[in-house]
């Protein structure tokens, strides 16, 4: 398909995995840093996307993502259960408001 | 016959399967109404199912073991997303045995802290099919998937007292770092196929030395990104900070099974993917590869965690710390695979058996400590111990002294093969820096059996009212005899270990 | 040709970052919910230029009508108090290490023509073949290569439902008060799980307004009959979350077996 | 002397009846006899003891029963591990089982004295154990270990019939920690494999640690955590230094062993310098450093007068007693049996420690303390001084004088802890300041304490005196020492009168003078059960005194034999060993190496040292890891450089291993199993025909 070059993408890809890990580390709303590792799951998702262009014999690089998506989704639903009980018992969504467990 | 694939895949299947079978038993057994009572609750007959399940998966991989995976022609069809040689089953009965004594301690804690719901199991179940799956893989995308089963069950089953804040925080921490370090391994992993074009461990292997040159800076790039992500799953600092909250907000049982089965099964993927793909001569010398770097890791995980450790005021916790040093101590015996021929794989390898055992034998010992809905997690709670359950006192004290590695325990034959291999190495001064750490982790061993010798217990303390689990209470002599059995005639499992570390260099 | 793939390539990687930078950057999950949807099709577009056809389908089916709305759904399950605040000061390492980590992967990112070589980056030589990236192809081969992975995600799906499960079965929160957070222990007798020793530390679990009695009934209920008075065992469960001292609960019980200990 | 009729024996045995049977002032008849004939029985014991002449050479030796140290291990560990399991309620059954443990063990023991202790190993017991590591079961003893098991299970039983008699909490616990401490002592004093002693050196931990945590003193937990941990602190290094000693035995021979006398083959090298970051000197100080923590030695003394504080009477007896000989016994057959060059070029500047920190400062310590027991405590850092002094000295005669002095040691400073504790039981307290005039109301008491006293110091007619003699003269003579030699037996001597004055003063202060502490007027004197734990040593002190050739007959082949071998593995190998190498089996004394595990030097050399040297002489084959220029890992960096490090690197024709040396520990090798291409781990076979005859010429010449 397109004749544009691949580090178009992985420069994308590397942006986006930036971006997520960079949410991640800053923000405090659970659902958030949640969001950010969807993010850079996307990130790695494209990447293997990209390289799986430059290397047409097998999909090993889509089917690597498919799985990737799957795991994703899976990953969101048992993040969100715990972000329920979490705020069920605390009332609240921020990382920082969990501080019982401290040294 | 030998020429099927489930043969070859029968541990994983075995427990796969008999974990189906749980929740459906679960589901369809009739209990009465829910009257407190230990003998009806789900635990009643799961955790007795589970253990039987794992015992079963263990004995498969065991009998596979002596059949020899190199005739089971079958096992070729899972290549390469499962390979079947003896690593993997040494790994799969390993885990088994974590696995087992973990169910068996559930069945004494959950009905004993009213957290008796069959969810648990199943979740034991399958995060111990992850935990083979992960052993097993010599694919990329076997491993993630393997890691993912694994690490969503643990998180499960952390948060699973979900009235607890401490629980379900320590869940919360656990998620968010394990899927940090997840994607962290997954772009590193994604950036590998990006150079070898590769997913299979073998293949990238091949493709990196025959290719790489072009592009040695990806390849660094995704080698930090692994050993990241590595660093977080195995909980070396300074990756560590999930551990301790995690462990101490998660129920005993499930504590134990991070502290034996996971920290095993990240042990088997570190193994996996730093010999398997990193395993040139290239990546593991010492001046262009990974071992300064893990070096580091490693004396600063003993160091840091053991000083930490020293200042804890709760036995939980300080188990946590400690098994973080742990992993310091096994991180040496993983560098010393610099020199090749040398046995310091077989030496990491035996000593995940020989933590295992003991770190459940130790947990076990916890559990029984507490009663009545609480856990025993203070030093306090455990003062006087020696005095109203003696026995139960010397089994703790047993695995304490196997955790300080002390003779003759499992923990201390251990240590010394670690030593051997490092000192074989010429990693004189991480070997010497190993063996001062474990003098800090003996103070605080040490502080436990003061407590429980040479203190009197507060009135109304915990440990006044005893737990009484049969359950529980097996796990600790079975833990108990395989920790002095390891330590006084350690042959077999020293060959054992060496023939599983020779299936997988 | 070119120029058009280039213009619909600029234009996905902008909805991609905007994306991205919306999700992390705003102050209401719901606008971060959006920014998630956005990249998401950006990333759908790229999918396209390469040639993933049916991943930009599945991508746009799971996480977008999937993922996504299931982050929408909690975001209004939890209504308001889904807002996080300012970040508090103890942020500051915390934007220390985001900016070494975030300049690093940047860095990479721009490196990338650098690090990958020609034989990496270069799409001039490869030709796709017919049908890469449609449904046969990819279909095909996740069922014949990859079918060892594909069962295996079963155990995943499998785990994910249980342990979701596990975690959040129980009443779900009253999405119209979310500084009264539902004590377990009233709303269920089966959630009487909570370890007392949290009652102290969680300061922001109010007085449940259920009535005491009934709470006791139920605490009453799931008490193991063990021969002891019931009262030991109920008192070291406080149904109304007071921070009842542990050790007054295990020392009435402990009086109640004399024979035990001393 | 070597020969008492009957009748001889029987003259002495009754006159010390008769002194024992007379001595408690007020006691029943029935204690008296009881005393009188356990008395007498000791004596007839002893006569009966006495060293026959040694045997002709090729006259049949009597049989040794091979078990015997491993019932003497076994029975108490084994026993004490089986009281915890009996009922806490039957406590005089608890009791009973001890002491008839402890009987048997010490009738055991006397076993050993009844062959000629002639050099070499007596009553050696091998077994396999853990065969892929090289780890077996070796035990045995020679003249200088027979006596220190003999003092063990001499002394146990009487502190733990003295703290029976006092400590009345937990007695079930308190006969097993005394039971597993013996077992375990015993077997430090007789292990001859690196692994075992290991184990016993830190299993005897347990039960001290325990024994002074849960029956001590007001710091009871501060006391034992420390003497825990300086001890680990120490055994931890010596751990890492036994593995690289095994390791480059491996790298040597290809076989693994933890035998120390098949270790005692190696030579790692050094050089002549006092402190050099050589492996002989790293390896020293390590082994060296866990034994000056265990005896103690200044500056790692302190947590000795703690532990003694805080510990009850039969834990400071043991500590004092046993468990600090294991220090010096371990230092002698250990660091300078292994390194001998490096101990014995250290020798003088150790000597001065031994001098300064030890005797000196260990008598100026003592002479400021208040409290009694602190004040014997300090007292034992210089009376380990001396010890450690004579064994750095090395002449026999100083050697035989260290052992003599530990024996003595045990009994001497045992009985003063036992006093101590009479006199704790009755005020507790131990402030000097509390007593005076004492001896008015305690007469009995004051007597021993004098006796004792006596010992302790070294007066002539007291066992104190031979050993002190004999190590002063020692090291007069030593050439070890320098030229300081004379210097330091001067201030030893100067020692020995330090120890007069603290000793005496003390005296002076608690029992003569007024009795002004009111307090102290209604004293009851040494009961009977005080006195049958103390009338046995106070009979050894005497005996030992005016007898020492009871002991030192049995001491004197051994010390020779290795003080022979000592000298001679400096002085016939040459002065700088620059690589590791290995020893011939010949090059020691036949009945050393009885038992040793049959290894050969890999290279197979008919002149080792031939095959050592050529390393240092350049030798080497060229491109040696970076390593290779420290000559403390040259040795093995020569084994390792010529394994192939990676597969890059061909394997060169010159390459001295062969393919079982590189299977690395004993194991089967697959055959089925396909080597790795990628790492291949069989380099170019030896028997491989194409390989140039010539070739082998790396750093063996001819040898193959």
């Amino acid at each position: 398909m397109t004749q544009l070059p691949l580090h178009y993408f992985l420069a994308l890809a590397a942006l986006l995995f930036a971006t997520g890990a960079v949410g991640f580390l800053i923000r405090r709303n659970l659902l958030v840093m949640l969001m950010s590792i969807e993010l850079m799951l996307n990130g790695v998702n494209l990447t293997l996307v990209a390289f799986n262009r430059i290397r047409p014999a097998n999909h090993a690089g889509h089917i690597f993502t498919f799985f990737i998506i799957a795991i994703a989704a899976a990953e969101a639903a048992v993040g969100l259960a715990l972000v329920l009980a979490f705020f069920r018992l605390r009332g609240s969504v921020r990382a920082d408001e969990a501080t019982l467990l401290k040294h | 016959m030998t020429d099927s694939v489930f043969v070859a895949l029968a541990p994983i299947l075995v427990v796969a399967f008999g974990g189906l079978g749980l929740m459906l038993t679960e589901v369809l057994s009739r209990r009465p109404a829910r009257e407190g009572n230990h003998e009806s609750g789900p635990s009643s007959d799961l955790a007795l199912g589970t253990f039987v399940t794992m015992a079963t998966g263990a004995v498969v991989a065991l009998s596979l073991w002596l059949v020899g995976p190199e005739n089971l022609a079958g096992a070729k069809a899972a290549l390469p997303f499962l390979v079947v040689d003896r690593f993997t089953l040494f790994f799969e009965g390993l885990l088994c045995l974590g696995a087992a004594l973990t169910a068996l301690m559930a069945g004494g804690y959950l009905p004993e802290h009213k957290l008796d719901r069959g969810e648990f199991y199943p979740l034991l179940t399958f995060s111990t099919v992850g935990a083979m799956v992960l052993a097993a893989s010599g694919d990329l995308l076997s491993l993630f998937i393997g890691l993912e089963t694994m690490s969503l069950g643990v998180y499960a089953m952390v948060g699973f007292r979900r009235g607890s804040l401490r629980s379900t925080e320590g869940a919360i921490k656990y998620f968010l770092l394990g899927s940090f370090a997840a994607a962290l391994l997954l772009y590193g992993g994604a950036l590998l196929y990006g150079v070898t074009g590769k997913t299979d461990l073998a293949g990238i292997a091949v493709a990196l030395k025959t290719t790489a040159g072009a592009d040695l800076g990806l390849v660094l790039v995704a080698m930090v990104l692994i050993l990241a992500g590595l660093a977080f799953k195995i909980s070396a600092v300074p990756f560590h900070m999930w551990t301790p909250d995690a462990y101490e907000g998660a129920p005993t049982p499930a504590t134990s099974f991070m502290a034996v089965a996971v920290k095993s099964a990240a042990f088997a993927l570190v193994l996996r993917v730093l010999i398997g793909v990193f395993g040139d001569a290239e990546s593991m010398s010492w001046a262009t590869g990974w071992p300064p770097v893990l070096a580091l890791l490693a004396a600063l995980t003993m160091t840091v965690a053991n000083l930490i450790a020293g200042r804890q005021e709760s036995v939980k916790r300080m188990l946590a710390y400690s098994s973080i040093a742990h992993a310091g101590y096994i991180l040496v015996g993983v560098v010393a695979m610099i020199e090749p021929g040398n046995d310091a794989q077989a030496s990491v390898l035996f000593y995940l058996l020989a933590y295992t055992v003991t770190t459940a034998g130790a947990f076990a010992a916890l559990v029984l400590c507490g009663s009545r809905g609480k856990e025993a997690v203070s030093y306090e709670d455990l003062a006087g111990l020696a005095k109203r359950h003696p026995a139960l006192a010397l089994a703790f004290t047993l695995f304490l002294f196997s955790l300080a590695g002390a003779p003759p325990t499992a923990g201390f034959f251990g240590k010394l093969y670690i030593v051997r291999a490092g000192l074989g190495a010429g990693l004189n001064t991480l070997t010497v820096l190993l063996l001062l750490n474990s003098v800090i982790a003996a103070y605080y061993y040490l502080r436990v059996m003061v407590f429980m010798y040479m203190r009197e217990p507060a009135p109304g303390a915990v440990v006044a009212v005893p737990m009484r689990s049969g359950y529980v209470t097996s796990a600790l002599v079975l833990s108990a005899v395989l920790v002095l059995l390891l330590g006084l005639w350690p042959a077999t499992s020293l060959h054992v270990a060496l023939d599983a570390a020779m299936a997988n260099r | 040709m070119k120029s058009f793939e280039a213009l619909f390539f600029a234009l996905s990687a902008l909805l991609t970052v905007g994306g991205a930078v919306a999700t992390i950057g705003s102050r209401r999950p719901i606008r971060s919910a959006m920014g998630l949807l956005v990249t998401i099709l950006g990333i759908c577009g790229c999918y396209l230029l390469l040639g993933a056809e049916l991943l930009a389908t599945v991508q746009l089916i799971v996480y977008a009508g999937a993922v996504v709305v299931l982050f929408i759904f909690v975001v209004m399950l939890l209504g308001p108090a889904a807002v996080s605040g300012t970040d508090k000061a103890s942020a500051i390492p915390r934007y220390v290490g985001a900016t070494v980590f975030g300049v690093g992967a940047l860095g990479a990112g721009v490196l990338m023509r650098q690090l990958a070589s020609e034989r990496l980056t270069s799409t001039k030589l490869v030709k796709l073949p017919d049908g890469f990236g449609g449904i046969e192809a990819v279909g095909r081969e996740l069922f014949t290569t990859y079918v060892i992975p594909f069962e295996l995600t079963g155990a995943l799906l499998l785990v994910a439902v249980v342990g979701a499960m596990a975690v959040a079965r129980g009443k779900q929160a009253d999405p119209t008060r979310p500084n009264a957070p539902v004590n377990p222990h009233l709303a269920d007798p089966h959630l009487a799980d909570s370890d007392p020793s949290d009652a102290q530390s969680a300061i922001n679990v109010k007085a449940p307004t259920g009535e005491p009695s009934s709470a006791a009934t139920a605490a009453n209920a799931a008490k193991p009959p063990t021969g002891e008075p019931s009262s030991a065992a109920t008192a070291a469960k406080p149904p109304t979350g007071e921070p009842i001292s542990a050790a007054s609960a295990a020392n009435a019980a402990n009086a109640a077996k004399p024979g035990d200990g001393h | 002397m070597n020969d008492l009729s009957a009748i001889g024996m029987l003259v002495p045995a009754l006159i010390a009846a008769a002194i024992a049977a007379m001595l408690p002032r007020k006691a029943h008849p029935k204690h008296r006899l009881a005393l009188a004939t356990s008395t007498a029985a000791l004596i007839v014991a002893i006569g009966w003891l006495w060293p026959a002449p040694l045997p002709a050479r090729d006259a049949a030796l009597p049989p040794e029963w091979p078990h015997l140290l491993n019932l003497l291990i076994g029975l108490p560990i084994a026993s004490g591990l089986a009281l915890l399991l009996v009922p806490t309620s039957l406590a005089r059954l608890v009791r009973g089982a001890t002491y008839a443990v402890f009987a048997v063990c010490f009738i055991a023991s006397l076993a050993l004295l009844s062959v000629p202790m002639t050099a070499g190993w007596h009553f050696q017991f091998i077994a396999p154990w853990i065969e892929a590591a090289g780890i077996r079961w070796h035990v045995a003893v020679d003249g200088i270990s027979v006596w220190l098991v003999i003092l063990t299970t001499f002394t146990t039983p009487i502190a733990a019939y003295a703290s029976f008699g006092s400590i009345r909490t937990r007695q079930k616990e308190l006969a097993a920690a005394f039971l597993i401490l013996q077992g375990t002592m015993i077997g430090a004093f007789v292990a001859l494999d690196l692994f075992v002693f290991y184990v016993f050196w830190e299993l005897m931990l347990v039960p001290m640690f325990l024994m002074i945590g849960i029956w001590g003193g007001a710091e009871k937990i501060k006391a034992s955590v420390k003497f825990f941990l300086f001890t680990m602190t120490g055994s931890v290094l010596m751990l890492a230094a036994m593995v690289y000693l095994v390791w480059t035995y491996h790298a040597l021979t290809g076989q693994w062993s933890f035998d120390y006398l098949a270790l005692s083959r190696v030579v790692l090298p050094d050089q002549q310098a006092p402190v050099a970051m050589t492996a002989q000197f790293l390896c020293w100080f390590a082994f060296s450093l866990a034994f000056f923590i265990k005896v103690p030695m200044w500056p790692f003394h302190t947590w000795l007068p703690d532990a003694h504080v805080q510990a009850p009477t039969g834990g400071s007896v043991i500590l004092a007693a046993v468990m600090l000989k294991l220090g010096t016994y371990a230092y002698l057959r250990f660091s300078m049996g292994l390194f001998p060059y490096r101990s014995a070029l250290l020798a003088g500047n150790l000597g001065a420690f031994a001098i300064m920190g030890g005797i000196l400062y260990g008598a100026l310590c003592a002479w400021k303390q208040d409290d009694v027991k602190r004040l014997v405590a300090y007292s034992s850092v210089a009376h380990l001084g001396f010890v450690m002094l004579g064994l750095f000295g090395a002449t026999p005669s100083g050697i035989e004088g260290s052992i003599l002095q530990m024996i003595n040691h045990g009994i001497a400073t045992g009985a003063l802890f036992l006093l101590v504790g009479v006199l704790y039981d009755r005020r507790h307290t131990r402030e000097v300041s509390e007593f005076g005039g004492l001896a008015k109301v305690m007469p009995v008491y004051a007597t021993l304490f004098v006796i004792v006293t006596l010992a302790s110091i070294g007066v002539p007619g007291t066992n104190g005196f031979v050993g002190e003699f004999m190590i002063i003269v020692g090291t007069f003579v030593s050439r070890r020492l320098n030229q300081f030699g004379p210097l330091e037996a001067i201030a030893a001597a100067f020692g020995v009168i330090l120890s007069a004055v603290y000793m005496l003063g003390v005296v002076q202060k608690i029992f003569f003078g007024p009795l002004t502490n009111p307090k102290n007027k209604g004293l009851k004197d040494i009961t009977v059960r005080e006195s049958v734990a103390l009338a046995p040593l106070v009979v050894v002190i005497f005996v030992l005194g005016l007898f020492p050739n009871l002991v030192l007959n049995r001491i004197t082949p051994a010390v020779s034999a290795f003080a022979a071998q000592y000298v001679k593995s400096f002085t016939d190998s040459p002065e700088h060993p620059t690589a590791a190498r290995l020893l011939p089996k010949s090059f020691f004394s036949e009945a050393f190496m009885t038992g040793a595990p049959d290894h050969n030097a890999k290279a197979t050399s008919e002149s080792p040292t031939l095959a050592a040297r050529a390393p240092a002489a350049g030798v080497l084959p060229a491109g040696l890891s970076a390593r290779a220029d420290d000559p403390a890992l040259a040795a093995a960096a020569a084994v390792r450089a010529a394994r192939p490090q990676d597969p890059a690197r061909p394997a060169r024709p010159q390459d001295l291993i062969r393919p079982q040396d590189l299977a690395q520990p004993v194991r089967l090798q697959d055959p089925a199993r396909p080597s790795d291409p990628a790492r291949p781990s069989d380099p170019a076979r030896p028997s491989d025909p194409a390989r140039p005859s010539d070739a082998a010429r790396g750093n063996d010449g001819a040898h193959r």
